[in-house]
């Protein structure tokens, strides 16, 4: 049983943005909005409006429906692995609300929400899940390591915590020319733990780089509980150490993560400083498709953690403002859900990146011992034809 | 004798080096109560309690750190990377620090209990970064011991040994085998040699010489050859530091021919080194060129990894090449 | 100018530990002699009698003569390096007096004191730093690379940061086997920087290793001052992020040093948790003697705290107390200034190691490729002998 | 024309590159203010400013995980690691993130603009850790580049090429010439090509392959053996990764003979590429084996340093045995 999860609800309640400066780790956390859909009195809302509450709510649902379905397509055998972002969906689709188009979104690999916010298009998503010739990533990596430089949204790498002090050096970049521009890097509570995020807070706390760093503490790293990954009071504790601001707020609350990042992009523009968020939330689902968490943690746990539904939470939200309905929410999913599966099938179908493709990218150009492997092997697919069906019928 | 498969080998020795040393540990990221994402060290915390078996904070430089540590201090500590893709944030720990522990204190401290165990290599389509074979960054490091199993019985009785070697040892264990590579291994105790290579079939025409999974793939291709009517004699080196140069020339020096194959990019892999030794000690024997058939000089692709692996057609195919020169 | 040394100096002065609990971050500093002797009001002695006095003030003196002298040596040429620890002595040799002969030493470089204190002997010192066959290390590594199994000093390594989890992991293993036994880990508040300190700070709290973290803080790292390393509160605010106890000391108070390491030792035996102490000092001198100060630092700082001198301090309570007088104190200082000299020239004219020692201890045992190495090594020495004069003459 | 060392000729690169691109950034430890411990940065934050020549927190992993992200966002970083004995903290970040980061994205992001500096090798009586030449361990890494000066003028060439080189380049000062070598550079700006080794010296009976400070050493071998009638070609390889084959492969044809020689240990070192390949290339032209001469197979002695390293005398003796052979 992981106790930590639960230990920071100890921390005072506050519903405006309260930081920790380096005098206090009494750590409050920002609660906006309640689970039956009103407002805590006295809360000050983030700069949302109808057209923005429903884009959100929106991309939220899309960002549900997309991860059922692949996971039921990995179960089919369909695609090799998925990763889903069940019941934290509210923390990377909320910062990507609160943000410009133009700011750098690092994400560890459970960000598909803010690239989905951004504008990737469902058959992008499909294409790089099914490593297919119209993947922007070439089929090189695994499902799920998304990217995309026209939408500002960095390719995912799998080793964790190496965007973090690359997300202090792009931000440290935007300054330096002048850009109104941030980064944001998301990460998990885990790869907190990486020796890359003590040298990246360090960096950007010490050079002054305009970066929001975005704990997602959902309490597991894989099978390893948060009380097994550090003895202090949660990632906030930590921002004091680096003379960092910091903010802890509930992951799953929409508006105070929009709330939350709205005010650190001001904060990390204006001073030229960065930010420390901590989301508290809760993996809901499994780690990836190659996980079972029942080994490791009680359905009693899981179910605490359910009723906190971050997306039932926000249509809650949108009915009491009278801005959404139930015929809306039934027709949206239903048509999300129909719209997935179709694009599976289509992109299962599209063809896999040709042979070309190994060997580019690499560096900039293809340089000579490479272009002379490439040939060789060319020679060997054609002399056996068979053994690579893939790639052998469309070599010239 | 029992049935087991390569994770269950593996299992059953740090079993068996746990019961017989208190001071042994294991350690790593989800390597306790879950016993590690591929389970190796499933039921070792229940066994042996969560003080000699425990997960990890995640960081990788912390645990070969903390291990350091330990084996100084005179305990056993047998430390899990979770992928070798993921050994490089410990690059320092295990190169500058475990390597020279020894050395630079003049024998007044060192690290030999340490051993590190990481699943390498690839043909799981697990892309750049869940398929790296890095064992070339550690064999020139002098001061390191590594050792590379092909199939469960080695594993077990590699892994005694690189557990109770006097010296850091890195264990790499071929992932892709892990449930795919099943035989018999006895249920007792038993060590296999570090730093000498095994004959796994005795041939006349030219010699075949890989590790850990490679090892499947040169035996195809010799199966292959062998239909050809060419004989080979395939070797596996097992240990890769130090290594059995003795053994390899001596086949060479008997075939005249010598196919090198590793999963790792050829340029800088550690078939060159073995090129470049066996092509100074039997300079008179070699009748061809020494052939390295390795992955291309790419990261490790996803859609097109079956191209991109050095597999039995590519290693048949050089077999060809070398007899024919 | 650093305006970090100066900056703790705003938190409030106390005269007996108190801990930064995981729920403060007003960071009080320890401070219980005052430069002219007098101990503060109300200060609360460490365990010490007129004995260990003695014992540690001969020590911090020794520290002080070595230090002076081998930089001379090293002017003449007749040293190829050398690095004082001039100002902050009182750090290693109160740490070292305030622990018990089994627990383990591991320094970073500069903690000479220590090993000082734990009775390594000046001609072992010598026999380290001039490489030659009677040096513990075999003559390879630079000089003050001491160490000593004997003393339960850590051999040094020069790669920073290093020892942190090593650390962790040594007072694991001496819980893990019952002992009465912690270790003690020094460091700079350059090195903290490093990914693993990090990794280190974090992995002692979650495994409850009972090691003593031990900063100098002394303003630089070679020419960084500390105000370019980081932004939060020193070191010490860093401990609450990891849920360690935390206690910030004047570093040039010997008897803040003991009072805190014994009070250190006492808790992380008790508790089985780490403590990190963060010791407020000053490089008095220049990093090494590769370095030069005065071309990133001023006169004028230099003087503020070559007016805090720990030895002299010190030196004043001893006087006070009458357990010492200026006579004793002159001919200690001569005394030691003769032997160190004389042991000099000892040590110059031991002969280097054996040629053997090239590639003995790479592993437990020479391995077949290394013989082979070493014996062509042999032939080809035995052929140019004039070329190798330090080593030819002695092979058989 | 102007006489410098081989710092000054660094610095001069580093000056003509800042002035040139206001999006070029310097920076490490003790870098900025002070010029770097070697004072390869000198003046440049005087004259450029703290913004763009600075001093990090002492943190190799964070200083390349900060040029990373700079390289991304499209700045043009020059990471100075302060001795190559300390790039192992950074190395998950340029093995697994610098040389990666194009190919894994299909090219939607790279940091082709990153160059890291740092100081290597030994000579200066500095022991196990300011005296490695950890070149291969990156030579055996696609995605970079790996380039090595011999002296002033091949410095500041290669340096400017490097910094403008679409591709992160690792580039390996020999520190024991920043001081020692002075030449003729020219004072404007200039650039020598990545990828292709400088034939020194033209010859006829063997070739003499090295690179960076180790160059010295074989010129040093290939005046004595001229003086015992042995004419020796020698070749500076330059470039180590990608590397330049057909150069070697054409002196080898032509002399029949081939050593090579760094200052790393042997087992594993880059030397082993190269002998891999030439044996290959060149079976049919070679007289006598491919000889090495490296270091030991031990971690980077202090008081035996001279035993140690592969000094002329080391190399003149394989000179004569491989023509004797
Ligand atoms: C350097 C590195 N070590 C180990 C892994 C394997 N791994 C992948 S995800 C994961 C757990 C990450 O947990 P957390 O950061 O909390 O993120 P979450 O999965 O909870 O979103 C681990 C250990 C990795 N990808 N990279
Ligand atoms: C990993 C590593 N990086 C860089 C260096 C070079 N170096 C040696 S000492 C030093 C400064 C250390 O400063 P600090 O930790 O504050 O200790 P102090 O010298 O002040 O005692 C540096 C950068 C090193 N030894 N190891
Ligand atoms: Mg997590
Ligand atoms: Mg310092």
């Amino acid at each position: 049983m992981n106790t930590n999860t639960n230990s920071y609800e100890k921390g005072q309640v506050v519903h405006t943005p309260t930081f920790i400066d380096g005098h206090s780790v009494d750590i409050p956390i920002l609660k906006i909005l309640q689970q039956d859909g009103s407002v805590y009195d006295g809360a000050q809302l983030p700069k949302i409006d109808q057209t923005l509450a429903t884009k959100v709510y929106k991309t939220l649902a899309f960002h549900r429906v997309l991860d059922e379905r692949m996971v039921a397509a990995q179960r089919q055998g369909r695609l090799s692995f998925y990763m889903t972002a069940l019941g934290e969906e509210a923390t990377t689709v909320g910062g990507a609300a609160a943000l410009e188009p133009q700011d750098m979104i690092m994400g560890q690999y459970r960000e598909q929400g803010a690239l989905m916010f951004r504008g990737f298009k469902l058959e992008q998503f499909m294409n790089q899940m099914f490593s297919n010739e119209k993947d922007l990533g070439k089929g090189r990596q695994m499902p799920i390591h998304y990217g995309s430089s026209e939408l500002n949204y960095m390719t995912i790498s799998s080793p964790l915590g190496t965007q973090i002090p690359q997300a202090a050096g792009y931000a440290y970049g935007q300054k330096l020319q002048g850009k109104d521009e941030v980064t944001i890097c998301y990460f998990g509570e885990g790869a907190a733990s990486e020796g890359d995020f003590h040298a990246g807070l360090n960096m950007a706390a010490v050079h002054g780089a305009p970066v929001i760093f975005f704990c997602r503490n959902n309490g597991y790293a894989i099978s390893t509980p948060s009380d097994e990954q550090y003895k202090g009071n949660g990632i906030a504790s930590r921002g004091v150490g680096y003379g960092i601001k910091t903010l802890r707020i509930d992951g799953n609350d929409i508006l105070a993560v929009i709330k939350a990042v709205q005010w650190a992009r001001e904060y990390a523009l204006a001073e030229k400083a960065p930010v420390i968020i901590e989301a508290m939330s809760y993996r809901l689902g499994a780690h990836s498709t190659s996980d079972d968490p029942s080994g490791y943690r009680t359905r009693e746990e899981e179910a605490k953690w359910q009723a906190n539904d971050p997306i039932l939470r926000m249509k809650n939200w949108l009915l009491a403002q009278d801005w959404w309905n139930e015929e809306q929410d039934s027709a949206l999913f239903e048509g999300l859900r129909e719209e997935v599966l179709a694009a599976v099938k289509v992109a299962e179908k599209i063809a896999k990146p040709e042979l070309r493709e190994l060997v580019t990218d690499v560096y900039d150009d293809v340089p000579e011992h490479i272009e002379k492997q490439y040939q060789e092997l060319v020679e060997h697919i054609k002399q056996y034809p068979d053994a690579y069906p893939v790639t052998s019928g469309r070599l010239k | 004798m029992a049935q087991m498969n390569l994770l269950q080998a593996i299992n059953n020795a740090l079993d068996i080096a746990m019961a017989e040393d208190d001071s042994t540990l294991c350690f790593g990221e989800d390597v306790g109560f879950f016993g590690g994402v591929f389970r190796a060290t499933s039921g070792l915390q229940e066994k042996y309690g969560k003080t000699r078996c425990f997960n990890t904070p995640l960081t990788e430089q912390g645990i070969i750190g903390f291990a350091n540590g330990l084996a100084a201090q005179g305990s056993r500590p047998i430390a899990e990377i979770q992928f070798a893709d993921y050994i490089f944030p410990a690059f320092d720990q295990i190169v500058n620090e475990s390597a020279k522990f020894r050395y630079r204190s003049g024998n007044e401290f060192n690290v030999g209990k340490l051993t590190i165990r990481t699943p390498y290599g690839g043909g799981i389509a697990g892309g750049l970064y869940h398929s790296q074979s890095p064992e070339a960054y550690f064999t020139q490091t002098p001061g390191l011991k590594v050792v590379v199993p092909r199939n469960p019985y080695q594993a077990k009785g590699l892994l005694l040994a690189a557990i109770r070697d006097d010296n850091p040892v890195v264990f790499f264990e071929p992932k892709r085998l892990y449930r795919a590579s099943i035989g018999e291994v006895p249920e007792e105790d038993y060590q296999l040699p570090i730093g000498k290579a095994d004959i796994v079939q005795t041939g006349s025409d030219i010699t075949l010489l890989a590790w850990g999974a490679q090892m499947e793939i040169m035996e195809k291709a010799a199966a292959m050859a062998s239909e050809a009517g060419i004989s080979c004699e395939v070797v596996d080196l097992r240990s890769l530091l130090p290594w059995d140069l003795e053994t390899v020339a001596n086949s060479v020096a008997k075939t005249g021919r010598l196919i090198i194959s590793h999963e790792a990019p050829i340029t800088g892999g550690f078939a060159g080194e073995i090129a470049a030794s066996v092509q100074k000690e039997c300079f008179l024997n070699l009748e061809s060129p020494i052939e390295r058939i390795c992955g291309l000089d790419t990261p490790y692709p996803l859609a097109q990894e079956k191209e991109y692996v050095a597999d039995h057609l590519k290693v048949f195919e050089a077999i060809k090449r070398s007899v024919n020169f």
